[in-house]
């Protein structure tokens, strides 16, 4: 497990990810909640783009590994690519829920209205491993850092505004809401619709289900050993 | 180019229809987990070679939507073209009785499904082809090498007859000179000695016949030696010196430095070939003014270098002409190289064989 | 014995041939040096001894095994010093260590004790616990050397290691790696430095567009070219010396004059120092005689007419 | 004037720089086209087309970002690789930093003016004042390339000077209100009105647009004020900097 534990001392090494790993967090559980939209608080309403950023900005350990050479080292060391690549997805995963966590129940102690806090932090958690997932396919696609980072950037601004994270779902017209449903954002929002207005409960289990379904697929395609 | 790409681009289309399908249709979004299912599988394929049984897979996944949605029928494209792919298309055609099954538009169902057998087919056949051609090629540069090697095993044996054919004219010199010659010439020069001894003056003057009889036999058989045992054809340096002579209208400078002497048979031919290879690609390809020729024979190699100062550009790959060359400098335990930079510039080593005294030369060194 | 071999290795990226049937064999307690110009195949050459790239076709052979030749196992006894500093910048050159070490399996006090050990071994144990961020190229370098001894290796690869650092670095690397060979790793060194080769390694192999095309001990390899012979000779005043009478000794191809140095070139086994230094001495007063005697770097410019370093690169 | 001859290379540079133009013009245009789709014909409140007003916010807020090209290049010209190079030549170096700086500002304006062509001929937003807007678009880029300098000068790691600029744009824009609304109290209102250059340009166009021309003046004159004030203190770290 030494890259698992080497994983999480470098994730906290970097001052920038300090900040993206426990300030945003925090603030987002001190602002407000809007009268009309979105239901939920707006750090909440929010808290999937603050995921998504540091999904990408944790993965960015990969690209430097890559260009570091440090993968050259491991690819000649007895360790499969696999036990690498989980090590390092299973200590930036235990980040993620546990930021998933910190939010949730700050949010309970605070007394911010989140409907079913329980079922919010399970789709947190959902959702956190897809975006962990969907940062390492990207990755797996760049050799630098910083275009690896500012062209997500651009991704994610899209994913959120068309997932109905800056934008009702419901203003969205015709034809492209129906598309946007191949978004994960979307089905995150659409979990979060189900947590404060509740609903059937196999609809809630749906958004997570594809939600997962889109974590093995985002893993598949970027557990790929590149090498240069 | 591989079809590959074609096969993995084929089966990530076929999800990007069924999405369009979806969307086109009513897009419940528990269907959506269908196509998620199936994606799952695409990836896996487009990530490691599945076996050909996986296929079930897909014919499970849309099996288990059946009830609910024509998409599932439409679903059943993915497992024939994956049939067809591993030449399993009769397996196919029981799954295109799902379209029965399905409440979809029976039309559209039933040419993606011919579309997709025969694309699995056909892109059966392409990959078979595929593999066989780089078969065959791997086949053919193996037989290459061999050949190679094979060749490798005739110069030598060539080299060493070399060796042996000279041995024995040396032999065949040395004894016609030891039988006759020196019989001769050692017959004369004693009865010299005689000479100054003998006091009677017919003795004497038969002797000095005799000395002139014997000096006049080994000038003879000399000259008859020397002879035969001089080559008709021109050798060495000569032979050389001809091929830069037949390039007269290039500015050569040839140079040529250290004992010429040592350089074999076998190895001026290959100098030779390597000269004449170059002077003709520059005489042919280039337009180089001068060409700068060097002939080097040191203690242990002999080394030809040839540069012109040409200014086209590198055109690929060296000629076939300058591939066997560097073989046959391998062979020859040397080496070839060509390089361009300002102008084209040809390094051949060769190692030479180990002087007769090897310690003096190293002492001397 | 043999620890590691290539067979007809031949390697393509796309249409390009980067190996070309390569035969390589490594004996147990050699350093073989191994040299080439930029884009010889030295770095494909590496990458398919240790597995990274998979090979078109050819053998590889690790440790006597050539079926599984990059099994764990073998993994365990193979070390590679690459090319590019792989150190985490931000962690301190133990915990570097430890990283790897861990990585190779090794537990405990067992792999403190390692950590320490290696850095000791490069001269860093003052500095084990500061970030390699702060630290100049060549202990850079060393600490990238360590990273790659905790596991006690057979058989240590070391791609260009001492690329751009100072002399004493150098120095320090290269006599640690001498050690190494003392207690019976044997290392496949690549550099683009000839005096380095010529110092350590007891075996040299040069690579030229995807071939071996020589191969043999350093002094075999000057032996082959030694076709002329340099002479520098120091005189009290050149001016009085007959050129022309020097130049016409048996042998001789070129005298020239610089100063009081005068520059003979003769052909090699030539034997004719004695004449040349008596005929000075009739005219002029010797100061001084230097035979130049020829490297590496001239072995590779008489079998390739090239440099084997670019001109502006070197430093 | 040997400056003058490196502005035509320095533009160029600018230009080729793909990844910059990706996301300053590029992303744009994708963003406001999706917003026009997305909006379509709603009208706001003011009787124009609620798209307007946010293609008009958009437009001004890139300009937020075009302290980050200046900042790029005057760290690589200046102050890392290229610098042995720059120092040796026989210019003025405050001069060629000016001189970057006003490219970069130019570069910026010139593509939010591509922006708002692309907007009133593609998407149909009618802009009332092309030129008002202009001068304002380029205000709000000095500001932001001044803001970025200062920022750039005032720390020691160039990495902290990129945060610190992403913060300041994408700060501005949340305390803007963009986002979501900002609590009330007098800080945030402050932030939210005129201490925020980008409410301040974008007020002074809607202003200009509501014939409200004292208004919109006052708004960029604040905004001109700001840059006079800080371009100082810029000179001053960037002289003490470059020492």
């Amino acid at each position: 497990m030494t890259i698992f534990e080497f994983a999480l001392k470098r994730s906290f090494g970097n001052p920038t990810n300090l900040i993206f790993l426990s300030l945003f967090p925090l603030a987002a559980i001190f602002l407000p909640q809007s009268e009309l939209w979105p239901a939920l608080p707006y750090g909440y309403h929010y808290f999937g783009i603050l995921l998504l950023f540091v999904a990408i900005r944790l993965t960015a350990i990969l690209i430097e590994d890559r260009t570091s050479g440090i993968v050259k080292r491991l690819a000649v060391a007895p360790i499969t690519h696999f036990s690498y690549l989980s090590q390092n997805l299973l200590a930036f995963a235990c980040i993620l829920v546990l930021q998933c966590t910190v939010v949730v129940a700050g949010g309970v102690l605070y007394g911010q209205e989140l409907g079913q806090p329980l079922m919010l932090l399970v789709l947190y958690v959902s959702f956190a491993f897809t975006a962990l997932a969907m940062a390492v396919a990207w990755v797996a696609l760049y050799r630098s850092k910083e275009i690896a980072f500012l062209v997500y950037m651009t991704i994610i601004v899209l994913l959120s505004l068309l997932g109905g994270m800056l934008f009702p779902v419901e203003m969205i017209p015709e034809p492209l809401s129906r598309v946007i449903m191949v978004l994960p954002t979307y089905w995150l929002t659409d979990g979060m619709a189900w947590v404060t207005s509740g609903g059937d409960l196999l609809d809630f289990w749906l958004a997570n289900g594809v939600l997962w379904l889109y974590t093995i697929i985002f893993l598949t395609l970027g557990s790929v050993r590149k090498i240069h | 180019m591989s079809p590959v790409p074609y096969v993995q681009g084929w089966r990530f289309l076929q999800i990007v229809a069924l999405i369009h399908l979806w969307i086109a249709g009513d897009a419940r979004p528990s269907l959506f987990l269908l196509i998620l299912l199936l994606l799952i599988l695409v990836c896996l394929r487009w990530r490691f070679p599945l076996p050909p049984w996986t296929a079930a897979l897909d014919i499970g996944a849309a099996a288990l939507f059946m009830p609910f949605t024509p998409l599932a029928g439409y679903a059943l494209a993915l497992p024939i073209f994956e049939l067809a792919l591993a030449g399993r298309w009769l397996l196919a055609l029981p799954l295109a009785a799902g379209l029965l099954l399905a409440q979809g538009d029976p039309a559209v169902g039933l040419w993606f499904f011919a579309a997709s057998l025969f694309f699995g087919g056909f892109a059966r056949v392409s990959l078979r082809n595929e593999r066989l051609y780089q078969q065959e090629v791997d086949e053919q540069r193996k037989a290459r090498q061999e050949l190679e090697r094979f060749r490798t095993e005739l110069l030598a044996a060539g080299r060493a007859s070399a060796h042996q054919a000279e041995l024995m004219e040396r032999y065949r010199i040395a004894r016609q000179l030891h039988d006759h010659l020196g019989h001769d010439l050692t017959g004369a020069s004693l009865a010299l000695q005689a000479y100054d001894y003998v006091k009677e003056p017919e003795e004497a003057a038969k002797l000095l016949a005799e000395v002139r009889r014997r000096i006049e036999r080994s000038t003879d058989s000399l000259r008859e030696t020397v002879h035969n045992a001089t080559p008709v054809a021109r050798i060495g340096i000569e032979r050389l010196e001809q091929v830069v002579q037949g390039y007269g209208e290039l500015g050569l400078h040839f140079v040529k430095t250290g004992d010429m002497q040592r350089i074999q048979a076998y190895q001026w031919d290959l100098l030779e070939s390597c000269l004449k290879e170059a002077l003709t690609n520059v005489a042919r390809h280039s337009n180089a003014t001068e060409v700068r020729i060097e002939l080097q024979t040191g203690e242990a190699i002999v080394r030809l270098l040839v540069q012109d100062n040409g200014t086209l550009p590198d055109t690929g790959q060296p000629g076939t002409g300058l591939k066997n060359l560097q073989l046959r400098a391998r062979a020859l335990g040397g080496s070839l190289s060509i390089s361009r930079g300002q102008g084209v510039l040809l390094v051949c080593v060769i190692p030479l064989e180990e002087r007769g005294e090897p310690d003096e030369a190293a002492d001397r060194g | 014995m043999t620890i590691a071999s290539l067979q007809g290795v031949v390697k393509r990226y796309g249409t390009q041939l980067v190996l070309d049937g390569v035969d390589l064999d490594l004996h147990e307690g050699e350093i073989l040096g191994l040299l080439g110009p930029n884009g010889a195949g030295k770095t494909t050459l590496i990458q398919t001894l240790t597995g990274m790239t998979p090979v078109d076709r050819g053998t590889i052979n690790l440790f006597g095994d050539d079926r599984h030749p990059f099994s764990h196992a073998n993994r365990e006894k193979l070390g590679l010093v690459t090319q590019e500093i792989t150190v985490f910048d931000e962690l301190t050159a133990r915990e570097n260590v430890l990283f790897f070490a861990g990585v190779y399996g090794i537990k405990g006090e067992e792999k403190k004790r390692r950590a320490a050990e290696a850095l000791a071994f490069v001269g860093l144990e003052d500095r084990a616990d500061k970030r390699p961020a702060k630290f100049s190229g060549g202990m850079k370098r060393r600490l990238n050397i360590a990273c790659a001894l905790t596991h006690r290796p057979r058989l240590l690869i070391m791609d260009e290691p001492t690329v751009g650092i100072d002399p004493q670095s150098r120095n320090h690397i290269l006599e640690a790696v001498t050690r190494l060979r003392d207690r019976g790793t044997t290392i496949l060194y690549t550099t683009h430095y000839m005096e380095e080769v010529q110092a350590i390694a007891s075996r040299v192999v040069i690579m030229d567009q995807g071939q071996i095309i020589q191969e043999g001990t350093v002094d075999e390899l000057v032996r082959t070219i030694q076709h002329e012979e340099k002479v520098s000779i120091d005189v009290t005043d050149a001016s009085l010396v007959d050129r022309g009478r020097l130049e016409q000794i048996a042998g001789i191809k070129q005298v020239t004059v610089h100063g009081n140095k005068l520059t003979v070139i003769s052909a090699a086994g030539a034997g004719n120092l004695d004449r040349i230094i008596t005929i000075i001495k009739e005219q002029t007063g010797l100061v001084g005689i230097q035979a130049d005697k020829p490297n590496l770097e001239d072995v590779f410019l008489t079998l390739t007419g090239k440099q084997l370093r670019d001109k502006e690169e070197g430093s | 004037m040997r400056v003058l001859s490196t502005v035509p290379w320095t533009l160029r540079r600018m230009s080729r720089d793909y990844l910059v133009l990706l996301l300053l013009l590029g992303v744009p245009i994708v963003l406001l086209s999706l917003f026009s789709y997305l909006m379509g014909n709603a009208m706001a409140e003011s009787g124009r087309l609620l798209f307007h007003d946010t293609a008009q916010q958009m437009i001004m807020s890139f300009q937020l970002f075009s302290g980050s090209v200046v900042m790029s290049y005057l760290y690589y010209d200046l102050f890392t690789e290229k610098r042995m190079r720059i120092f040796t030549l026989p210019f003025n170096k405050s001069l060629y930093a000016f001189s970057i700086m006003l490219c970069g500002t130019v570069y910026s304006l010139v593509l939010g003016v591509l922006l708002m062509t692309y907007a009133q001929l593609v998407l149909g937003v009618v802009w009332e004042h092309w030129v008002w807007m202009s001068y304002n678009l380029l205000l709000l880029s000095v500001v932001s390339s001044i803001v970025s300098l200062i920022l750039m000068f005032s720390v020691r790691s160039f990495k902290t000077a990129e945060r610190l600029t992403e913060i300041y744009g994408v700060g501005f824009i949340v305390l803007a209100g963009l986002f979501f609304p900002m609590p009330d109290n007098a800080v945030m209102n402050f932030l939210g009105s005129y201490g925020n250059p980008l409410t301040l340009s974008d007020g002074a166009v809607t202003a200009m647009a509501n014939g409200e021309a004292g208004e919109a003046w006052l708004q960029a004159n604040v905004l001109a004020a700001a840059s006079l004030v800080l371009f100082p203190l810029m000179l001053l770290l960037g002289r003490r900097k470059m020492r």
